[in-house]
C-alpha cells in the first residue's frame, strides 16, 4: 500500500517535472511547478516530515509561485521556441 | 674574518632612498640634482670606508630578513663585491654629471633620474648580495628598472627595443630563477661560499642543468654570443643610459653573476672535476672573435661600440672559465678596465652627437680638430682596448694570456691576439677619420660664451674617465688600487684550492 | 545545444546514481543517520530543550546558529533586491555623467558607447518593447468576489499563522511557516487591493528595523544566552521558562522579520 | 586552556552580519552614513579577528561549541591555521571600503548605498563564518550568504549586462551550492554526523566506497566552480569585469578563495580519514592548476579591456594556488598558502587602481587609456607595481609565492611544472608590458585622459597603501610565512609527507 | 523496494535532479532555467528528507499519539533551512530577470547573446 502510494507519487513528480520542462506557456509552467511542489509536500508529509511539508507548501508552492507570477507579469508569458 | 656591519645594506639603500626622493621632489631641478649628488657621494664614501677592511681580509655581513631558515635577504661585502661596487659607485658619480649635461632640456627627467638611481641601487645590491636569492632579487629588479630608461625616447623604435630587451632579460631571469631554485634544492643553501656550495653528490645531470640554467640566466646580460641580441638594439636609449647599460650596470651584473656562479656556487674544484667550464670558455673565445668581426662592419658609432662591448665582456667570462688564479685576476680586473674605457667611449660618442648631431663613423671626418679633448680621451680608450702597454687593457690581456698558458690552453692566446688586431681594426679607422681626414663640411662653431669644445658637464667626466684608464694601467701593482682588491678577491676564490697568484 | 546538454546531464547523472546506489538503505533504523547524533536528540531532546517538536528544537537550539545564518540569508536576498538598480528607472542623477564602473563591456577596440546614447537606446528600447510585452497585466481588475473573499479570509489566515507560530514547539510549523503565510496574506491583499494600500500594512518608518529584526533578535538572544550560560546562543538547560521565552522571541522575530522581508521583496518587484 | 579572545569567536562572525542588518536603519536619514558605518563595523571586526589570530599564535587552534553543546552534538566553530586567513581578509575589506565612498558617486544614487554596504558586510561576515565553521551544513549556509551577496554585488553597478552577468554567475553558483548540499547530505547519510572532525573519523571507520568518492567529487566540482578553475570558470570574467571596482577587488581577491578554503576543509576530512588515493588526486590538481594558469593567461592576452584582463588573470592565479597545493611538497604548499593572501592583495591593488582610472577618465580599454600616467601618476604607479607583482617579478609580493611554488615543484621532482610556472608568468608579463607601455610611453588619444585629475584622497589612499604593501611584502616576504608555516605543517601530515 | 539493487526513492530523486539540470542547461528562457534550478533544489531536499525517514516512523514530535521509531529531526531542519535559502536565491534571480527584460526586452538567452 505504502509502496504503491510512493510509486504513484514519484511517477507524478517526474511527470510534473517533465511537464514543467516541456510547457511553452510560462504561466502554465509555473502553475504546474506549484503542483509539483504540492505533490512533493504530500510525499514529505507521508515520510514523516510535516514541518518540511508545511514549509514547502507555504514557501515552495506559495511564495515562490507568486514571485514567479509577478515576474511573468512584468516580463513575458511565452517561451520562444 | 666576518664582521656584522650595516654598511653593506646602507650602500644600496642610499641610492634607493635617493630614487624615492627624486620621484617625490624631483620636479625642482635643484633638489633633483642635490639628492642625486648627495646620494652618489655618500655611497662612494660608504664603499670607500669599507676598503681598508677589505684589503685586510675583513668581510662585512648583514642579514636583513629571513623568509624561512636558510632562505632570506642578506648582504655581504667580500673583496669581489667591494671591487664591483667600487667601480659602479665611482662611475655613478661621473655618469650622473654627464647625464645632467646630456639630458638638459629633455622631458621626463624625474622619471629618468629616479630610475637611474634605482639602477645603481640594485647594482650595488647585486655586488653585495650574500646569496643567490638576494642576487636574483636585485638582478631582476635591475631588469625592470632599466626598462623605462631604455624606452625613454618613447618612439616606436624605442618601444620595440624595450620589448626585445625585456624579452631577452626576463627569459634569462626565468632561467636564473629555475637555476636558483634547483641549486637550493640540491645544496640546501644559497649562500655564496668560497669553495662553492654544490657538490658531486647531486649528480652530474642535475649539476649540468643547474649550470646551464644559471649561465643562460646571467649570460643573457653578459651577452655571451647566442644571447647577445638585445644589446645592439637597446642602443636607442639616451647615451648616458647606454653607458650605464654597457659599462656599469646591466652587462657587468651579468658578467659578475657568471663569475659568482663559477667561483661561489660551483667552486673551482667541482668545475674542474666536471669540466663544464671548458665549453663556456670556448663559447667566450668564439664570442670575442665573432663580435669583434661584426663590429668591423658597423657604421653606426654606438652599434660598433655595442659589439665591442659584447666582445670585451667575454674576456671576463673567459677569464673566469679558465679556472686559474691569473686568468681570474684578469677577469676581475677587466670589470673595471672595460668599464672605464667603454664609458669613456660612450661619453665621447654622446658628446659628438650632442655637439654635432653625427651618429655614424662615416660622418666624423676630421672631428679631432673640433673636439680635441674628447677625441684624445677616445684614443686612450681605444688603445686600452687594443692592449697597448700603460693602459688598463694591457693588464687584462697580459694576465689573461698568462692564465691561458697556466691552464695549458695556448690557443686562447691566439684568440687574444686576433681580438687585439680586430679591436685595432675597428677603432683605428675611427681615429684615422677623426685626425687625418678633412671635414666634409665645416663643423658647427662653438656657441658664443663657451670656453670648452662641448658643455663642461660632458667634457669633465670624459677626461676623468680617460685619466682613470691610464691610471689603472700605470699603477697596477700599487697597494690600495683596484688591482690589490682584485687580488684579495681572487685569493678568496682559490684559497681552498691552494695556489694563489 | 541539445545533444551536448543531454550528454552533460548523463555525465552528471551516472556518478549521482552510482553515489546514491551505494548509500545505506534509507529506511533502516540502524542506518548511521538514525544511530548517531539524531538518536541522541530523540533521546534527550525534550528534556534538554523543553520543546516537544524536535525539529523546532534542532532549529532553534541544537543548530540555532544555522537558523541564525539562514535568516541572514533572507535578509541578504532583500538587501540584494534593494541594491539592484530599479527596473527601467532613469540613471542616477547628479553631477556624474555616466556610471563609469558599470558601463557595458564592449568587445574589441571601440571606445565605450556614449552614455546618453546607451541610455536612450537601453531605456527607450526597453520601453517600446515593454508596451507589447506584458501579456498578464499586473493591474487586471480583480473580480469583486475574489476581492471580498480575500479580504474576508485574510485576518483568519493571519490568525492561523499566529497560531502556528505559537504552537511551533509542540506541533509542526513555526516561525518560517508563519512568515511565509504572513507574506502570502500580504501578497494576496496587495494583488486585490493594489499594493499602495497593502504597503501601508508595513509602515515605512518601521521597515528598516522590521526587515532586520530576525538577525537582530538572534543576536540579542545569543547575547542573553551568552550571559546566562556562558555560551553563545546557549539556553539554560534546566530552566524551561527561560528556554521557552527565548524560543518565542526567536519565533516571533523570524515570523515578523521573514514576513516583512518577503513582503518587501514583493513590493520591490511590483514597482 | 583558551584565552579570553576565544570567547570572541562567534561574535567576530556575527558582528558584520548584525551590522549589515542594522545598516538600513542606521542610514535611514543620511544614506551616505552607511559607508562610514560599514567601515566602523569592519574595523571592530578586524580588531576581533586580530585577537583571534593572536590567540591562535599563542595557544594553537581552538574551537567553540555554539550553544554550549559539545562539538559533534551542536555546531562547532573551529579556529585553526586556515582560519587565520580571516584576518587579512577583514583588513583588506577595511582598506577597500573607504575607496568605495567616493567611487560610488558615479555608480549608484545615494538611496541605494545602505543595501550596498549591507551586502558588503554580509559578504565579509559570510566569508569569516565560512573560514571558521567546523560544521558541514553550516559551511553550506555560509556559502549561500557569500554567494548570494556576491551575485547581487555584481549587479549593483549597472543594468542590463551587469544583471545578465550576475544571473549567469547565479545559475552556475547555485548549481555549485546545490552540489555542495548534495555532498553534505551524502556524507551525513553515510556518517550520521555533520561535524567535520566527526565525519572524518566515521569515514575512516567506513573506509572508501563509491558514495564517499561521489560526495568528494561533488564537493570538488562545487569548490572548483567557486574558485573559477579552468573548465568551470565561465562565470568569472564577465562578473568580475562588470562589477564596480571595489566589488571586483572583493570578488577577485577574496570570494574566489572561498573555493580554495573549502577545498582545504574537504581535504582535512578526507585525508584525515585516509580514504583518498593521494597521488592520483594530487596529479589531477597539478594538471588542473597548470591548465588554469595557461588558459587564464591565454585569454587575458586577447583582452583590451583592463578589467576583463584582470579578471582572466584571476583564473591564472587560482591555477597557481591549486598547482601549489597539488604539488604537495612543503615549499609548494607554503607558496600556495601565501599566494592566497598575496594574490588578494595584488588583485585588490590592481582592481582599485583600474577602477580609479576608469572613474577619472571614463575609458576602460588600453587603446583609449594611452598616456594616462601623465595625468594620474600615483594611480598608474600603483597599477605598474601591481602588474609587476602579479607576474611574480621581484621585489614584489608576487615573487615570494612564485619562488616557493617553483621551489616546491623541484622539491617534488616535478621539474617540468617548475619550468612551466616560471616561464608561464613571463609570458603573461609580455602582455602587461603592453599595458605599461600604453600608460606610460604613449601619448594620450582622448582629451578626457589628457585632462584627467588624480582621484580624491579617499580613493588614492587605499590604492597607494595596497601598492606599497605589495612592495613591502616582497622584501619582507617572511611576514605572512610566520602564519602560514605552522598551518602547512598542520596540514602536511594529511598529505602523506 | 529495491529493483536491480537500486533504491527507487533515491533514483527518482536523481531523475528529478537531472530533469532540473536539463532545464537549466538546455532551455534558452531564463525563467525556464530558474524553474529548472528550483526543481533541482527540491530534488536535493527530497533526497535529504528521504534519507531521514525510517520504516514505519513517526514525525519527530514527542506528543501523545506518536511512538518510536521517529524520523530523524536533523534532516528536516536542514531542509527547512535549505528551502528558505532556495526562495532567497529565487527572489534575487527573479529580480535580475525583471531587470534584464526591462533593459533588453527579452529573457531568451539565445537573443541576449546576439545583442551587441
Amino acid at each position: 500500500m505504502s509502496d504503491l502510494f510512493d510509486i504513484v507519487m514519484l511517477a507524478l513528480l517526474i511527470a510534473t517535472a517533465v511537464t514543467v520542462a516541456r510547457a511553452r506557456d510560462l504561466l502554465a509552467a509555473v502553475v504546474i511547478f506549484s503542483m509539483y511542489s504540492l505533490t512533493m509536500t504530500l510525499v514529505w508529509q507521508h515520510r514523516g516530515a510535516p514541518d518540511v511539508a508545511m514549509t514547502e507548501a507555504a514557501v515552495g508552492a506559495g511564495v515562490t509561485t507568486v514571485l514567479f507570477l509577478i515576474t511573468i507579469a512584468r516580463t513575458t508569458r511565452r517561451e520562444k521556441p | 674574518m666576518e664582521v656584522v656591519d650595516v654598511r653593506p645594506i646602507l650602500a644600496p639603500f642610499v641610492s634607493f632612498l635617493c630614487a624615492g626622493l627624486v620621484f617625490g621632489f624631483g620636479r625642482s631641478i635643484f633638489w633633483r640634482r642635490f639628492f642625486t649628488f648627495l646620494a652618489a657621494f655618500i655611497k662612494m664614501a660608504l664603499v670607500l670606508s669599507m676598503l681598508p677592511g677589505t684589503l685586510q681580509g675583513v668581510v662585512y655581513v648583514y642579514q636583513f630578513v629571513e623568509f624561512t631558515p636558510g632562505i632570506g635577504i642578506g648582504f655581504r661585502a667580500d673583496a669581489y663585491g667591494m671591487f664591483f661596487s667600487l667601480v659602479s659607485s665611482t662611475l655613478w658619480v661621473f655618469t650622473t654629471i654627464y647625464a645632467i649635461g646630456y639630458m638638459q632640456g629633455d622631458r621626463d627627467r624625474v622619471r629618468f633620474f629616479g630610475f637611474f638611481a634605482l639602477c645603481v641601487s640594485t647594482t650595488v645590491g647585486v655586488a653585495f648580495a650574500e646569496n643567490l636569492l638576494t642576487f636574483f632579487l636585485f638582478y631582476e629588479t635591475l631588469t625592470i628598472c632599466t626598462y623605462p630608461l631604455v624606452v625613454h625616447a618613447e618612439t616606436p623604435e624605442a618601444l620595440r627595443a624595450g620589448r626585445i630587451y625585456l624579452t631577452y632579460t626576463l627569459i634569462g631571469g626565468g632561467f636564473a630563477l629555475v637555476g636558483a631554485v634547483m641549486t637550493l634544492n640540491a645544496a640546501g643553501t644559497l649562500t655564496f661560499a668560497a669553495p662553492g656550495i654544490l657538490g658531486m653528490e647531486s649528480g652530474v645531470a642535475t649539476l649540468a642543468v643547474i649550470f646551464l640554467c644559471l649561465i643562460i640566466g646571467f649570460g643573457v646580460k653578459a651577452a655571451i654570443m647566442p644571447l647577445h641580441g638585445w644589446l645592439p638594439i637597446a642602443m636607442v636609449a639616451p647615451t648616458p643610459v647606454s653607458a650605464l647599460l654597457h659599462a656599469v650596470a646591466v652587462v657587468k651584473v651579468g658578467a659578475f653573476g657568471v663569475t659568482r656562479v663559477i667561483y661561489n656556487v660551483f667552486g673551482v674544484e667541482l668545475l674542474r672535476e666536471l669540466g663544464f667550464a671548458t665549453p663556456l670558455a670556448l663559447l667566450a673565445g668564439f664570442t670575442i672573435v665573432a663580435a669583434s668581426t661584426i663590429a668591423l662592419t658597423q657604421d653606426h658609432l654606438k652599434r660598433r661600440l655595442a659589439y665591442s662591448t659584447i666582445s670585451q665582456l667575454s674576456y671576463i667570462v673567459l677569464g673566469a672559465a679558465l679556472l686559474t688564479p691569473l686568468a681570474a685576476t684578469a677577469a676581475v680586473l677587466h670589470i673595471a678596465n672595460q668599464a672605464f674605457a667603454k664609458i669613456t667611449m660612450f661619453f665621447v660618442v654622446g658628446a659628438i652627437t650632442r655637439t654635432t648631431g653625427k651618429k655614424y663613423v662615416s660622418e666624423i671626418d676630421g672631428i679631432g680638430a673640433r673636439l680635441p679633448w674628447s677625441m684624445a680621451a677616445f684614443s686612450i680608450a681605444a688603445l686600452s682596448f687594443v692592449g697597448v702597454p700603460l693602459t688598463a687593457g694591457f693588464i687584462t690581456k697580459w694576465y689573461l694570456a698568462l692564465g691561458a698558458l697556466e691552464a695549458d690552453a695556448w690557443w686562447y692566446v691566439l684568440v687574444l691576439i686576433t681580438s687585439s688586431l680586430l679591436n685595432a681594426g675597428y677603432f683605428f679607422p675611427i681615429l684615422h677619420r677623426a685626425y687625418f681626414r678633412q671635414a666634409k663640411e665645416p663643423w658647427p662653431p662653438l656657441e658664443p660664451g663657451r670656453r670648452f669644445e662641448t658643455p663642461k658637464t660632458l667634457l669633465f667626466p670624459i677626461v676623468i674617465c680617460a685619466a682613470y684608464v691610464l691610471l689603472l694601467g700605470v699603477t697596477a701593482e700599487v697597494p690600495g688600487m683596484p688591482f690589490s682588491v682584485a687580488q684579495v678577491a681572487v685569493d678568496g676564490f682559490f684559497a681552498p684550492v691552494g695556489g694563489g697568484p | 545545444m541539445r545533444p551536448w546538454s543531454l550528454l552533460l546531464v548523463l555525465l552528471v547523472a551516472l556518478p549521482l546514481v552510482a553515489g546514491v546506489a551505494t548509500l545505506p538503505p534509507h529506511d533502516a533504523p540502524d542506518a548511521p543517520i538514525h544511530t548517531q547524533v539524531g538518536a541522541l536528540y530523540l533521546e534527550r531532546g525534550v528534556a534538554e530543550t523543553g520543546m516537544k517538536n524536535l525539529v523546532t528544537a534542532v532549529l532553534l537550539n541544537y543548530r540555532g546558529f544555522d537558523t541564525f545564518i539562514e535568516v541572514v540569508v533572507i535578509f541578504t536576498a532583500l538587501a540584494a533586491v534593494l541594491a539592484l538598480p530599479k527596473g527601467s528607472a532613469p540613471l542616477p542623477k547628479g553631477n556624474a555623467p555616466l556610471p563609469k564602473g558599470s558601463a557595458p563591456v564592449p568587445k574589441g577596440n571601440a571606445p565605450l558607447p556614449q552614455p546618453d546614447a546607451a541610455r536612450s537606446q537601453g531605456v527607450g528600447g526597453a520601453r517600446s518593447r515593454e508596451e507589447e510585452a506584458p501579456e498578464v497585466a499586473s493591474d487586471v481588475p480583480v473580480s469583486p468576489v475574489v476581492r471580498f473573499v480575500v479580504r474576508l479570509l485574510a485576518p483568519f489566515i493571519a490568525m492561523f499563522a499566529v497560531a502556528m507560530l505559537f504552537r511551533g514547539h509542540i506541533t509542526p510549523g513555526g516561525g518560517f511557516q508563519a512568515a511565509a503565510v504572513f507574506a502570502a496574506v500580504f501578497i494576496a491583499l496587495g494583488l486585490v487591493l493594489g499594493q499602495d494600500r497593502a504597503a501601508r500594512l508595513v509602515p515605512v518608518d518601521w521597515r528598516p528595523w522590521l526587515q532586520g529584526v530576525a538577525p537582530l533578535a538572534f543576536a540579542l538572544v545569543a547575547w542573553i544566552g551568552w550571559r546566562l550560560t556562558g555560551a553563545f546562543l546557549g539556553y539554560p538547560i534546566d530552566d524551561h521558562t527561560v528556554q521557552e521565552a527565548m524560543g518565542f522571541v526567536l519565533e516571533i522575530a523570524i515570523a515578523v522579520g521573514g514576513g516583512v522581508v518577503l513582503a518587501r521583496i514583493f513590493l520591490e518587484m511590483e514597482t | 586552556m583558551t584565552g579570553p579572545w576565544a570567547e570572541a569567536l562567534p561574535w567576530a562572525i556575527v558582528l558584520p552580519l548584525v551590522g549589515a542588518a542594522l545598516t538600513p536603519a542606521v542610514a535611514v536619514r543620511h544614506p551616505r552614513v552607511s559607508g562610514f558605518w560599514a567601515w566602523g563595523v569592519l574595523l571592530v571586526t578586524a580588531v576581533l579577528t586580530a585577537g583571534l589570530v593572536s590567540e591562535l599564535v599563542a595557544r594553537g587552534p581552538f574551537s567553540y561549541g555554539l550553544g554550549g553543546w559539545a562539538a559533534s552534538y551542536g555546531i562547532e566553530l573551529r579556529f585553526d591555521h586556515f582560519s587565520a586567513w580571516v584576518l587579512p581578509l577583514v583588513v583588506l575589506f577595511v582598506v577597500i571600503v573607504p575607496f568605495s565612498w567616493r567611487y560610488l558617486d558615479h555608480v549608484m544614487p545615494d538611496e541605494r548605498r545602505p543595501p550596498f554596504y549591507a551586502l558588503l558586510l554580509l559578504n565579509a561576515g559570510g566569508m569569516i563564518g565560512f573560514c571558521v565553521t567546523g560544521d558541514l551544513f553550516n559551511l553550506f549556509v555560509f556559502t549561500e550568504v557569500v554567494s548570494l551577496s556576491s551575485y547581487a554585488l555584481v549587479a549593483v553597478g549597472g543594468r542590463g549586462l551587469a544583471a545578465f552577468a550576475a544571473l549567469k554567475y547565479l545559475f552556475i553558483g547555485a548549481v555549485s551550492s546545490l552540489l555542495m548540499l548534495f555532498a553534505t547530505a551524502q556524507l551525513f547519510v553515510l556518517s550520521g554526523s555533520l561535524n567535520m572532525a566527526d565525519v572524518s573519523l566515521r569515514l575512516g571507520e567506513i573506509g572508501g566506497g563509491t558514495a564517499v568518492m561521489v560526495a568528494f567529487a561533488a564537493y570538488a566540482v562545487s569548490f572548483m566552480v567557486k574558485a573559477a578553475m579552468f573548465p568551470v570558470h565561465v562565470w568569472l570574467p564577465d562578473a568580475h569585469a562588470i562589477a564596480p571596482s571595489p566589488v571586483s577587488a572583493v570578488l577577485s581577491g577574496m570570494v574566489v578563495k572561498v573555493g580554495i578554503v573549502g577545498m582545504l576543509r574537504i581535504y582535512q576530512i578526507y585525508f584525515g580519514a585516509e580514504v583518498l588515493e593521494l597521488g592520483a588526486f594530487n596529479l589531477a590538481l597539478v594538471w588542473l592548476g597548470a591548465i588554469s594558469i595557461v588558459m587564464g593567461a591565454f585569454f587575458a592576452i586577447f583582452q583590451d579591456d583592463i578589467k576583463l584582463m584582470l579578471a582572466y588573470s584571476t583564473i591564472s592565479n587560482i591555477g597557481y594556488i591549486v598547482l601549489g597545493l597539488g604539488l604537495a611538497s612543503p615549499y609548494a604548499v607554503i607558496g600556495a598558502a601565501v599566494h592566497v593572501f598575496n594574490h588578494a592583495l595584488i588583485k585588490a591593488t590592481l582592481f582599485l587602481a583600474a577602477g580609479s582610472i576608469i572613474h577619472q577618465t571614463g575609458f576602460r580599454t588600453l587603446s583609449d587609456l594611452r598616456g594616462v600616467a601623465r595625468t594620474m601618476p600615483q594611480t598608474s604607479a600603483a597599477m605598474a607595481i601591481g602588474a609587476v607583482s602579479i607576474v611574480g617579478l621581484p621585489p614584489t609580493a608576487g615573487f615570494v609565492c612564485k619562488w616557493y611554488i617553483a621551489l616546491g615543484a623541484f622539491e617534488a621532482n616535478q621539474a617540468p611544472f617548475g619550468f612551466a610556472l616560471v616561464f608561464g608568468a613571463l609570458f603573461i608579463f609580455i602582455y602587461y608590458i603592453r599595458m605599461l607601455n600604453a600608460f606610460y610611453f604613449q601619448p594620450p588619444v582622448h582629451a578626457s585622459v589628457a585632462q584627467a585629475s588624480e582621484t580624491p584622497w579617499s580613493m588614492r589612499g587605499p590604492v597607494v597603501l595596497l601598492a606599497s604593501l605589495c612592495l613591502i611584502l616582497g622584501v619582507l616576504g617572511g611576514i605572512p610565512l610566520t602564519f602560514v608555516e605552522p598551518a602547512v605543517l598542520d596540514l602536511l601530515p594529511f598529505w602523506g609527507q | 523496494m529495491q529493483p536491480f539493487g537500486l533504491d527507487l526513492d533515491y533514483v527518482a530523486v536523481v531523475a528529478l535532479f537531472c530533469v532540473g539540470l536539463y532545464m537549466l542547461v538546455a532551455k534558452s528562457n531564463l525563467l525556464k532555467k530558474l524553474l529548472g534550478l528550483n526543481v533541482m533544489e527540491t530534488s536535493v531536499f527530497a533526497f535529504i528528507v528521504t534519507a531521514g525517514m525510517v520504516e514505519g516512523g513517526d514525525p519527530p514530535i514527542m506528543v501523545a499519539g506518536t511512538s518510536a521509531p521517529y524520523a530523524s529531526p536533523i534532516p528536516h531542519a536542514m531542509v527547512l533551512t535549505g528551502i528558505v535559502v532556495a526562495v532567497s536565491v529565487t527572489a534575487v534571480a527573479l529580480a535580475l530577470i525583471v531587470q534584464i527584460h526591462a533593459h533588453f526586452g527579452t529573457i531568451e538567452i539565445d537573443e541576449l547573446k546576439e545583442l551587441p
